[in-house]
């Protein structure tokens, strides 16, 4: 548990902010894994009483800064979105498992986000190329205006995107892009709406690529006592806030 | 702070400050944010004779000050827990209790007495009040006779600190008390969570898997207090209050009204370190009111 | 708005949304803030036979999402009311519906029979679930023997809409309401508030005067529609549901859940103009998921 | 119930806020009495459920601006004493029945009030002066710093003090000040903590002076429908919201 200072509040469109965060007394930022998640407490919000989850969304380690992509879609999310510079805010962090990366830098990766599920895919795909990977990312959205954070998507891969209306990129859902009739992929991450994510698990084990998903099960504490987050896996009842959120498609019991 | 011991019968606490069962895991997942050994004791998730999947997904709402939950009491089984699970928190310096539940009487008598074996398990807090399963539970709880029946079979087996968890959902709460008290309860622990329910309008269907579920938080703590107040009026064994602390002022509240000693649910998930703070303001408190015990002020509300 | 009309019983509601007794005075308190004529009704105050002077103050105590009171059912009298109330409230342009309350059968009885002289008072609403008196009150209302009884005899002297209000501190809300269903009640309106107690740990008093008083607003509306939801599917009459409402999104649960109408209380305080507004939103619900009738939407709730 | 935005929030010490406020959308205030009070909604204030009664402190007509002086001694309050310039607030306003001011400009009025229990007084004596009185101001806290907008009150009559702690006017209690021994009133109004409330009252009583008291019983709507702020009085227990908050104390049951 630790308080943050908010340095910076970006608003990116109409509902996705993306704000960072250094620690309140200059801690020095723990490690953390793409993927994983933290804990907010948004005080001053009168309906929002448990803590909310939200991904890593990057680390900018030189200025000891952590970035959360917020999607401002509830009492909570629109309480971050206010925040301005020198708000004060506690967070529980980092928390989850994330994404695994491998050392072989001959891996062609494939991370594929929709909406504001993009926000771990960033760290990800940063980490990936730092390990001599040059990852692809494929990114959805309904409309043009939320598709943000491109050109820093951008600084560690070749981006591919789009939208249902067809304002930027293809038109369409991710899983229709033309770029995944190529199948030249060793590993595919997603992260977005339960449907998107199903239907990239379900062209990852069609095409027999290993595949990772990350899950936004609603939770309770995030830190496994709670038990209301589960998801049911080939191994029971299991927490998304322990043991994942970020799950192989082999571990989840989807009809895919 | 030698003032805050007190005792619950044969349990020694260091301070009135236990967690609540279900909301504080096995104590090991609060290492990271706090010194357990601050904590007068922890009582571990509900444990039953045999594994349980619990319900399915989803088993939370939020609501106004609070949250529902329908957990279903998802836990490996006790025999897990002896093996696996005791090994790990049997060194800590606190009172480690064990929540225990059944679908029989015979579940909780079986499950009652191989914890009765394990050294460093002090007591058990019998969970006849869980409003989430189908089988027993909260069934147990809303009958004085039930819960009786329940308690007696399982002090027969049981011969350290046995507890009885009360279910708030029932007309009164004071005759299921009387009724543990008189099959040789030690402590009466309340409230439990309070059945609610909660609906997403847009796709007209229930929050939960199991439509209903067990409400707990502050939004709880008024009605809590009050049968903490009602049951320590009518039962001479210590009570132990709980329902929607979030403070040492609610915890004050709730010595005052009567308990012994209180526990802190689901407010763990909000703040890991509430517990922690709550020791310290009740410290405090003691202090600045002069008071030397703690246990000068259990139930000493002043009612003119 | 035509499709938000809606009978209970006899009783032509223009629209499901009624303002709760006591939250709402005689409804003049509110003329000043929203157009009375847009509800569905007004429940007036708790009305007894004679006179009430209330509890001593203090009767109030907020807490998370709600408050407690202990009002103690203060009110001039039922004849007081018929000749120096009931004039300045008869023709507003919506139901007014009295609650009526009562120590004894005979005092109900006698109560209803004389307001059942009064033409544009098409209903009452039996309380028989006031914590906060001492003799009568919640207690008709935690047995279904005295409930069904109180039922009984009220309904030989009353023809017009017969409402009776269920407590919620009972083990279990729909043997109640079936008893009262059984002798002729024509709906039954829940809940009425929660037994809580809260303490100023200053002086280590009761905040009220009464020790323990009623809770209400948002903090009980899991707990209000889990037992309207109970009862719905326990009953044939209609459901009057209540408990916490503070926006047409719970009104929507509380219609879903099976409440046929929905009473807003203590939320009347923080925005007197809620009722309106919430009567614009169900409509627009209504509009938006191209639902005909709010008759479709009572009880509607999918559970798979 | 009106939204009034803030123009203006000063802080007097260290607890004390004065704040202005206007309507929004350009609503010219309505007429109100001294004593009459508004009830606040407190947004963003989650352990803040009801709304909260504050005094009317003073009425700038030629401005629009009503006046609030807020001591921040809860969660409520508090949240009150951070507003800013352009903050929106909901009033209901305004309510209660105020102080009974004669037309007599013969008479000769005390005010004496005690802590934020001074707020009503300001705009009462800017009344009674305005018909021709000369008000007498008598005001007492606990230290220097509690006594705020005295140069307000000097515009409106005379002004005596006492602190507990004697760092100004005279030392102790309002009721020891030297000025009472004179009994020159013909009227008495009073508001602050109920002990001192009920030594004027006494005083008040002793020397045959009408006496008019504002109570603050705690409050539930403020607009006389949940009938939880009564007062017992010799009319039986009636709302202090409606029929008060100012009581003439002769309808008390006062045992003084
Ligand atoms: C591991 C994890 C990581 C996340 N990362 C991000 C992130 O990086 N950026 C981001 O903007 N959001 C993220 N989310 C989602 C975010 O937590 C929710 O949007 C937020 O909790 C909503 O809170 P609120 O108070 O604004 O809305 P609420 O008023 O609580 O909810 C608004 C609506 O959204 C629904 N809802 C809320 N949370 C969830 C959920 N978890 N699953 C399904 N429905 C839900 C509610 O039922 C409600 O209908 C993440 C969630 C998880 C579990
Ligand atoms: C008619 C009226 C006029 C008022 N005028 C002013 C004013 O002009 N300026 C001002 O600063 N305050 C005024 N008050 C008092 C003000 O309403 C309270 O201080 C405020 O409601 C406290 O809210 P809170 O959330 O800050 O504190 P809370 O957290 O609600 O309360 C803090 C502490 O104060 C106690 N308390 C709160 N309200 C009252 C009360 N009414 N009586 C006794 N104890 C109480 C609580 O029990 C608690 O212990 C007035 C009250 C009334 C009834
Ligand atoms: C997620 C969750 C799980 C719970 N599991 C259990 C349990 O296994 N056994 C039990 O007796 N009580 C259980 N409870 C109830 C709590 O122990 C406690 O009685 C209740 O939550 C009221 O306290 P609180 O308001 O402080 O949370 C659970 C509560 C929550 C919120
Ligand atoms: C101040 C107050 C006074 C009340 N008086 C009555 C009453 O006289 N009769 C009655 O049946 N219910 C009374 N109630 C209960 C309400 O009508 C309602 O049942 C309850 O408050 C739950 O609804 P809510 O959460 O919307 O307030 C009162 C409630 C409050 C808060
Ligand atoms: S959110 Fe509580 S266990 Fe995962
Ligand atoms: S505050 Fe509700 S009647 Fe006065």
């Amino acid at each position: 548990m630790l308080d943050f200072t908010v340095k910076e509040n970006i608003q990116l469109n109409q509902t996705y902010f993306l704000i960072k965060l250094t620690p309140k007394n200059g801690e020095i930022l723990t490690d953390m894994e793409p993927g994983q998640f933290v804990e907010v407490l948004v005080e001053n919000s009168p309906r929002t009483f448990l803590r909310r989850p939200i991904s890593v969304n990057f680390v900018e380690k030189d200025k000891n800064l952590l970035w959360l992509l917020v999607q401002a879609i509830g009492d909570g999310t629109r309480k971050m979105s206010q925040y301005v510079e020198g708000d004060v805010v506690n967070l529980l962090v980092p928390l989850g498992k994330g994404f695994t990366i491998s050392g072989d830098a001959g891996k062609k990766s494939l991370l594929v986000g929709g909406g504001v599920g993009t926000a771990p895919l960033l760290y990800l795909g940063y980490l990936l190329k730092r390990q001599g990977q040059a990852p692809i990312f494929l990114l959805g959205a309904r409309s043009k205006s939320d598709l943000t954070l491109l050109n820093e998507f951008e600084k560690y891969g070749e981006v591919f995107c789009t939208t249902e209306d067809g304002s930027f990129g293809e038109k369409g859902y991710v899983t229709n892009h033309s770029r995944l009739n190529r199948k030249d992929f060793s590993m595919i991450y997603t992260c977005g709406p339960k449907p998107m994510m199903q239907a990239v698990a379900k062209y990852a084990k069609q095409n027999k690529i290993a595949c990772e998903v990350s899950l936004e099960n609603m939770m309770g504490c995030g830190i496994g006592t709670c038990l209301c987050c589960v998801e049911k896996t080939s191994d029971g009842h299991i927490c998304v806030c322990t043991e994942g959120p970020v799950f192989n498609i082999e571990k989840l019991t989807w009809a895919i | 702070m030698g003032n805050l011991k007190i005792n619950i019968s044969n349990l020694q606490l260091k301070n009135p400050v236990m967690t609540a069962s279900g909301t504080f895991g096995y104590g090991t997942e609060f290492c990271d944010y706090m010194d357990l050994s601050k904590l007068g004791g922890i009582f571990v998730k509900g444990t039953t004779l045999h594994p349980r999947q619990g319900n399915d997904y989803p088993r939370m709402a939020e609501t106004p000050s609070g949250m529902l939950n329908a957990v279903g009491l998802q836990n490996k089984g006790v025999d897990y827990f002896i093996s696996n699970i005791y090994p790990n928190i049997k060194d800590f310096d606190t009172n480690m209790i064990v929540n225990v539940s059944g679908s029989t009487i015979e579940d909780y008598v079986e499950c009652a007495a191989r914890l009765a074996d394990l050294d460093k398990i002090p007591g058990i807090e019998l969970n006849i009040s869980c409003p989430n399963v189908k089988e027993g539970g909260m069934a147990f709880g809303t009958s004085a006779c039930s819960a009786g029946d329940v308690t007696k079979a399982v002090r027969k087996v049981f011969g350290k600190t046995l507890i009885v968890k009360l279910s708030p959902n029932v007309t009164d709460i004071t005759e299921i008390a009387k009724a543990v008290e008189a099959e040789g309860a030690d402590a009466v622990s309340l409230i439990n969570t309070l059945l609610g329910m909660a609906i997403d309008i847009r796709n007209q269907k229930p929050v939960l898997s199991t439509v209903t579920g067990g409400l707990s938080g502050p939004c709880v703590k008024p009605i809590a207090l009050r049968m903490v107040w009602q049951t320590y009026n009518a039962v001479k064994i210590p009570v132990i209050g709980m329902g929607g602390i979030s403070s040492w002022e609610d915890a004050i509240e709730f010595i005052l009204a009567g308990s012994s000693a209180i526990q802190i649910g689901t407010y763990n998930f909000i703040d890991p370190t509430i517990s922690e703070k709550v020791v310290d303001g009740i410290d405090n408190y003691l202090k600045e009111n002069k008071i030397d015990s703690i246990k000068d002020l259990v139930g000493a509300l002043k009612i003119d």
